[in-house]
């Protein structure tokens, strides 16, 4: 179903999107026109010209019947909102949980563009290729301000913070071009921040990766970058460096200095290299120096790649 | 108003003092000196996670006795009685729903 | 809550409070809560009309896609401009400082709020850390939106943030002590016989609204201040690149913005509650669950905040907690629109213009809190927050709702505060018109949000133009209507008929005291022995003669 | 603001007894007034209380973000100071107290006294406060450029100290404007008695000066506790 004035659906959340929003919209419509009604017919019925019997009953008769009223009008929309909330909580946790095996992209944000970067290795500035009936997991950062990743026809938004991964995921349902927009303001050209989802066939799709030519995956962005800054010198086999190996680090838990414990994800990592002082692997002299302004956000996307797949998460080519 | 009258009343009950109640303040105040050399020494004593909890349960205790000892904060009405909980009462509510989600970031 | 027979013809020779010294000096330093509010009137009139001409220009720039009038930047600045104007400088005080400081005293049998001297001062913290704000925005301007989100407004704005901010926190400290002094006012000045449940609803309200002001201004005076150290020194809290966390700043900005719109609508349903019994002749319906409810919406306004933040990267449990709580909010809400509504049965309804008014704020605001199950449902606002259905929904409720019961209640109270009667069809007339700009205006923008257009775009895409073309000429008739009883109102202090002394039979204190209220406002002391809106029952009425 | 509640007028109200008149102490303000004082004051200390509150929200949110680094930091803090300071501040809640029950029997100059001892140990506080700062500022623990902690929690160490110069330098103001305060009525009390000073005024001013005591009491074991074993 489309409901007019809707963008079109085009994502697997979009349907059940638009199944809740119909019933809120019957909902809060049926209520709307029951109260005008009924107003209006008050207004009417007893204008001050009316002729109308407007005896009352005895005061306790009144109060009984204001209290039963009273509690017919809490309690019935206390319950529909129960309701309203369960159904829009377990899609929201929906939303807000990407499935396993998602095709991953990196997306920076700056003012006032989208970087985005597959695990494959392609680049795209503003637009965004990926398939449909595949889903798609976007891990996102800002390089300035706060940023939000909307695209109407997924109906799917999530800002995108500084200093933080945050995720978003949709599935594509039909081909097709979608306006993606920032949604939260980030200074002079906010409104310019615009681009495209475009979601391809698979054919399509495999036809726009092989016209790529040939990349080098993140992962392998990531190891030449790993080379090229020097960190193998400390963190390689034959390192003389006391540092903690990286092999099979990503998703283990690490015992820090100061006693806590702390699973290396992707922000571990991303603190680890840019402000490597904050949380020091316990054991380990806290030599390592900070690469903030020496790789941007892509790049240590890129790093964080490939140290996930020294830990046998992700291809290399 | 009756409430003016019930003041009158009261007031005239209470009777006039005509010293300084020194010792109960002396009393308060070693209190509040033996609160802070048990804070202050507690903290050098390895307890782990504990020392937190000796630290602001003690603040919590001071605090109490300034109130209720120096601001009267018993003796007053019950709106003024109010108007201080519900200052504590405002901030617990910043601090336990932003916890909410400061807490569970990353779940 | 009438007074002993003997009293009801004042004395006539008690001068009012619009005679006397009326030098500019004896105005400027009067400590008369009726002519603080008259000073007040003035200012936040002066600012609405600041706030309603950015309005104009952003509407006349959205009215074609491209960005064309006015440069991005010079829009961003205007946004912003429009909403800390309309915010702090007009909604905030807008009844509180107006009609709350003129009639709260005199509601309750009071000869004044209970620390004058603080209210004078409140008005000029106001006056001074508006002007200062306003300053700011005009020498080079802010770019940060309303709302300060860090780290842009930390890092990336070159824009005047700290004077703006420090306008805002000096206009901070004028809403405290507004509360401040109504609170004490409320609890301490009652006249003999003015219980707490013998109240008229618009104290109540009043109430509710200081203890708001009181609980949540200080929370935005540190957090700006925290803003202001950060944004000179560049180390704190929110920084993300020095291990400080951005929504830290969301947390504590809507732990203040989230009850501030209670502040600004919480009066509005105070002043229709006053309004739609008299019209209507007939008690409130259900007046203690009415009273109940105001609380309840000041104390459970606290503990939604989060629901602004439900794609800003917070928990999901904490998208859960804040989306249930915000459910639980919109009942007592639900329950003032029924209950207004339950108010005009079996009465005898006439249409003058508060009337009007108050019946419009009813319908606007429903739809408005309407809208606003749709953002407290985690899943929908995900789609619908930061586009244009959010705009609507809280002009819906801060302008179709606070502002159009401001005007009822300047329409229903003028004649008390000015002793001048205006002419009724043209506030009639006015009434409607605003009803109908209204919802032409931002009834569009709901379905512009659906569609999916961000809010704060200086420019959008095509499929856009037809909604916002609808909304810009909506805005026209909207300023016409807003403009209009500026006018007749003008010309009512000039040349309207003398006003009686209660010209629509209302009930409350107010009314017994002559039109324009003398400078003690009360000859004698009022004994209150009578529920609140003892609304003649409808037997004795003319009507029930005809029968 | 304090000296504006404090010093709102005394309105001839017509309800007002006037049986308060003869007893000493009270005779300049009416009960019914002095209740009014009292309480705008202690809603005025409510929403201190969450001024306040914000800062040591944002203590509590950076706590929990750098556990390690505000223990380090509070390391370099000087508890000896900090602990002395804490003596003065709650010594002096006690002298207050004490001049409010003074003015409260009549006793003017005992309570000017006592104020006076009260305002000295305000700025004893404030001599200790400053010279901490002073040696703070010179081991470079003062954030921004010139900001120097050795070792690997620099970066936690930075917002302990911005959060101990912010949350200090709110309460060091506070208290600056609690000496003024005591001091000007000390003043009006020891010239011109109970006439010149309400006792009701000065007991707003000893609310005041106690909530600054409290707060400095929750502050103490926050800055300079956080890790001393």
């Amino acid at each position: 179903m489309s409901l007019p004035f809707m963008p079109p659906e085009a994502s697997s959340l979009a349907s059940r999107y638009d199944v809740l929003f119909a019933a809120m919209t019957a909902l809060t419509t049926a209520v709307s026109l029951a109260v005008t009604i009924v107003g209006l017919w008050f207004m009417f019925r007893f204008r001050r010209r009316a002729t109308v019997d407007r005896s009352r009953p005895p005061a306790a008769a009144q109060l009984r019947r204001r209290r039963i009223l009273e509690t017919i009008w809490i309690g019935v929309p206390l319950l529909l909102f129960i309701a309203a909330f369960a159904w829009s909580a377990s899609l929201y946790y929906d939303r807000s949980t990407p499935p396993a095996g998602a095709l991953e992209v990196a997306v920076v944000a700056k003012q006032w563009m989208w970087k985005l970067e597959h695990a494959t290795g392609q680049r795209e500035i503003d637009v965004l290729h990926v398939p449909v009936n595949v889903p798609v997991k976007l891990v996102m950062t800002s390089q300035d301000a706060i940023h939000s990743f909307f695209v109407p026809a997924f109906r799917v938004k999530q800002d995108v913070l500084p200093g933080r991964y945050t995720v978003l995921w949709f599935t594509a349902t039909r081909a097709g071009d979608y306006q993606l927009y920032c949604a939260e303001y980030c200074g002079t050209d906010h409104a310019r921040m615009f681009g495209h989802v475009i979601a391809l066939a698979p054919p399509q799709y495999q036809r726009w990766l092989d016209a790529q030519g040939a990349t080098t995956t993140m992962a392998a962005h990531g190891e030449a970058l790993f080379r090229a800054l020097g960190c193998s010198g400390c963190h390689g086999a034959n390192a003389s460096v006391h540092a903690p190996a990286l092999e099979g680090l990503y998703g283990r838990p690490v015992p820090l200095a100061d006693g806590t414990t702390i699973i290396a994800d992707d922000r571990y990592l991303r603190d680890s290299i840019l402000l490597p002082k904050r949380q020091v692997a316990a054991g380990y002299e806290p030599i390592m120096p900070s690469f903030a302004g020496q790789v941007d956000e892509a790049e240590v996307l890129d790093l964080i790649a490939y140290i996930r797949h020294l830990g046998g998460k992700e291809a290399l080519r | 108003m009756s409430a003016t009258a019930s003041l009158g009343a009261r007031s005239a009950k209470v009777k006039p003092m005509r010293s300084l109640p020194l010792r109960s303040h002396l009393m308060v105040w070693l209190a509040l000196m033996a609160l802070l050399a048990l804070t202050a020494g507690s903290s050098f004593v390895p307890l782990g996670t504990f020392n937190v909890v000796v630290n602001f349960t003690i603040a919590a205790i001071k605090a109490a006795l300034v109130l209720v000892f120096f601001m009267h904060v018993a003796r007053g009405e019950a709106a003024v009685r109010i108007a201080a909980a519900a200052g504590l009462l405002w901030l617990g509510f910043l601090f336990a729903l932003s916890f909410v989600d400061i807490l569970a970031r990353g779940h | 809550m009438t007074p002993p027979a003997a009293l009801l013809p004042a004395p006539a020779h008690a001068a009012s409070y619009l005679e006397g010294d009326m030098s500019i000096r004896a105005w400027l330093t009067t400590r008369d809560h009726k002519r603080i509010a008259i000073m007040f009137a003035i200012a936040i009139t002066a600012f609405f009309f600041i706030g309603g001409a950015a309005a104009t220009l952003i509407r006349i720039e959205l009215a074609t896609p491209a960005g064309d009038l006015v440069s991005a930047e010079t829009y961003n600045k205007l946004f912003t401009m429009h909403g800390v104007v309309m915010v702090w400088f007009f909604l905030i005080p807008s009844i509180p400082a107006t009609l709350g400081n003129f009639l709260v005293p005199l509601m309750i049998g009071a000869k004044d709020l209970a620390f004058p001297r603080l209210n004078l001062t409140s008005f000029y913290l106001y006056v001074g850390g508006a002007l200062f704000t306003l300053a700011a925005l005009f020498a080079g301007g802010v770019d940060t939106g309303w709302t300060f989100y860090t780290p842009f407004s930390t890092m990336f704005s070159n824009t005047n943030v700290i004077a703006a901010i420090a306008g805002v926190f000096i206009v901070g400290f004028s809403s405290i002590l507004t509360g401040l002094n109504f609170i004490v006012t409320v609890h301490k000045l009652r006249a003999p016989g003015m219980t707490f449940f013998r109240l008229p609803l618009f104290v109540w309200a009043i109430y509710a609204t200081s203890v708001i002001l009181v609980l949540a201004t200080p929370v935005l005076g540190m957090t700006l201040a925290l803003l202001g150290i950060e944004r000179i020194w560049h180390i704190g809290i929110f920084d993300p690149s020095l291990g400080g966390d951005p929504l830290l700043f969301q947390h504590l900005f809507w732990f203040y913005s989230h009850p501030a719109v209670y502040i600004m609508v919480l009066p509005a349903m105070g002043i229709a509650s006053e309004i739609i019994p008299c019209f209507a002749r007939s008690p409130v319906f259900g007046y203690r669950t009415m009273a109940y409810a105001i609380i309840a919406i000041a104390v459970i306004g606290f503990l939604v905040w989060g629901h602004h933040m439900f794609v800003s990267g917070q928990s999901v449990y904490a998208g859960l907690v804040f989306s249930i709580l915000s459910y639980l909010v919109a009942i007592p809400s639900a329950i003032k629109v029924f209950n207004w509504t339950a108010t005009l049965y079996k009465g005898s309804i006439s249409f003058d213009a508060p009337m009007i008014y108050a019946l419009g704020f009813v319908g606007l605001f429903m739809l408005g809190g309407m809208s606003g199950l749709f953002l407290a449902a985690l899943a929908l606002d995900v789609q619908l927050t930061d586009t244009y259905f959010v705009v609507a929904h809280f002009h819906y409720i801060m302008v179709g709702g606070s502002v159009t019961a401001y005007l009822a209640g300047i329409h229903f109270w003028w004649p008390k505060i000015t002793g001048r009667m205006y002419p009724a069809r043209w506030a009639q007339f006015a009434a409607v018109l605003i009803f109908l700009g209204f919802n032409f205006t931002f009834f569009p923008q709901y379905l512009l949000g659906i569609e999916g257009m961000p809010r704060r775009y200086h420019e959008y895409a095509p499929q856009f133009t037809t909604l916002n073309v609808l909304s810009s000429a909506g805005a026209v008739i909207l300023a016409m209507g807003y403009l209009l009883p500026l006018v007749y109102l003008g010309w009512s202090l000039v040349r309207g008929a003398r006003a009686p002394q209660n010209p629509w039979r209302a009930t409350g204190l107010e009314w017994t005291v002559p039109s324009p209220p003398p400078t003690e406002n009360f000859a004698t002391q009022p004994h209150v022995d009578e529920e609140p809106y003892a609304y003649p029952p409808v037997a004795a009425s003319r009507q029930e003669a005809a029968t | 603001m304090t000296t504006a509640i404090a010093s709102a007028e005394a309105r001839p109200r017509a309800e007002t007894p006037a049986a308060a008149a003869d007893k000493p102490g009270l005779a300049a303000t009416p009960p019914l007034r002095r209740r009014e004082m009292a309480f705008g004051m202690w809603v005025f200390l409510t929403t201190e209380t969450l001024f306040f509150g914000v800062l040591f929200f944002a203590y509590a949110a950076m706590r929990f973000a750098h556990p390690a680094a505000f223990a380090a930091a509070s390391r370099h803090t000087d508890v000896a100071m900090g602990t002395l300071n804490t003596a003065v501040l709650l010594t002096s809640s006690v002298t207050m107290a004490l001049a409010v029950e003074a003015a409260e029997i009549g006793r003017a100059r005992i309570a000017a006294r006592l104020m006076t001892a009260t305002l000295a140990l305000g700025i004893v506080f404030l001599a200790i406060k400053g010279y901490a700062y002073h040696r703070e500022y010179t081991e470079h623990l003062f954030p921004g450029a010139a900001f120097h902690f050795a070792g690997p929690l620099a970066g936690g160490a930075e917002t302990f100290f911005w959060i101990y110069f912010v949350t200090t330098g709110f309460h060091a103001l506070h208290l600056a404007i609690g000496v003024g305060v005591v001091g000007f009525m000390a003043w009006r009390l020891a010239r011109g008695g109970l006439a010149a000073q309400s006792a009701a005024s000065i007991v707003n001013a000893g609310l005041y000066w106690h909530f600054v005591d409290i707060v400095w009491i929750f502050l103490y074991p926050a800055l300079y506790l956080v890790s001393r074993s």
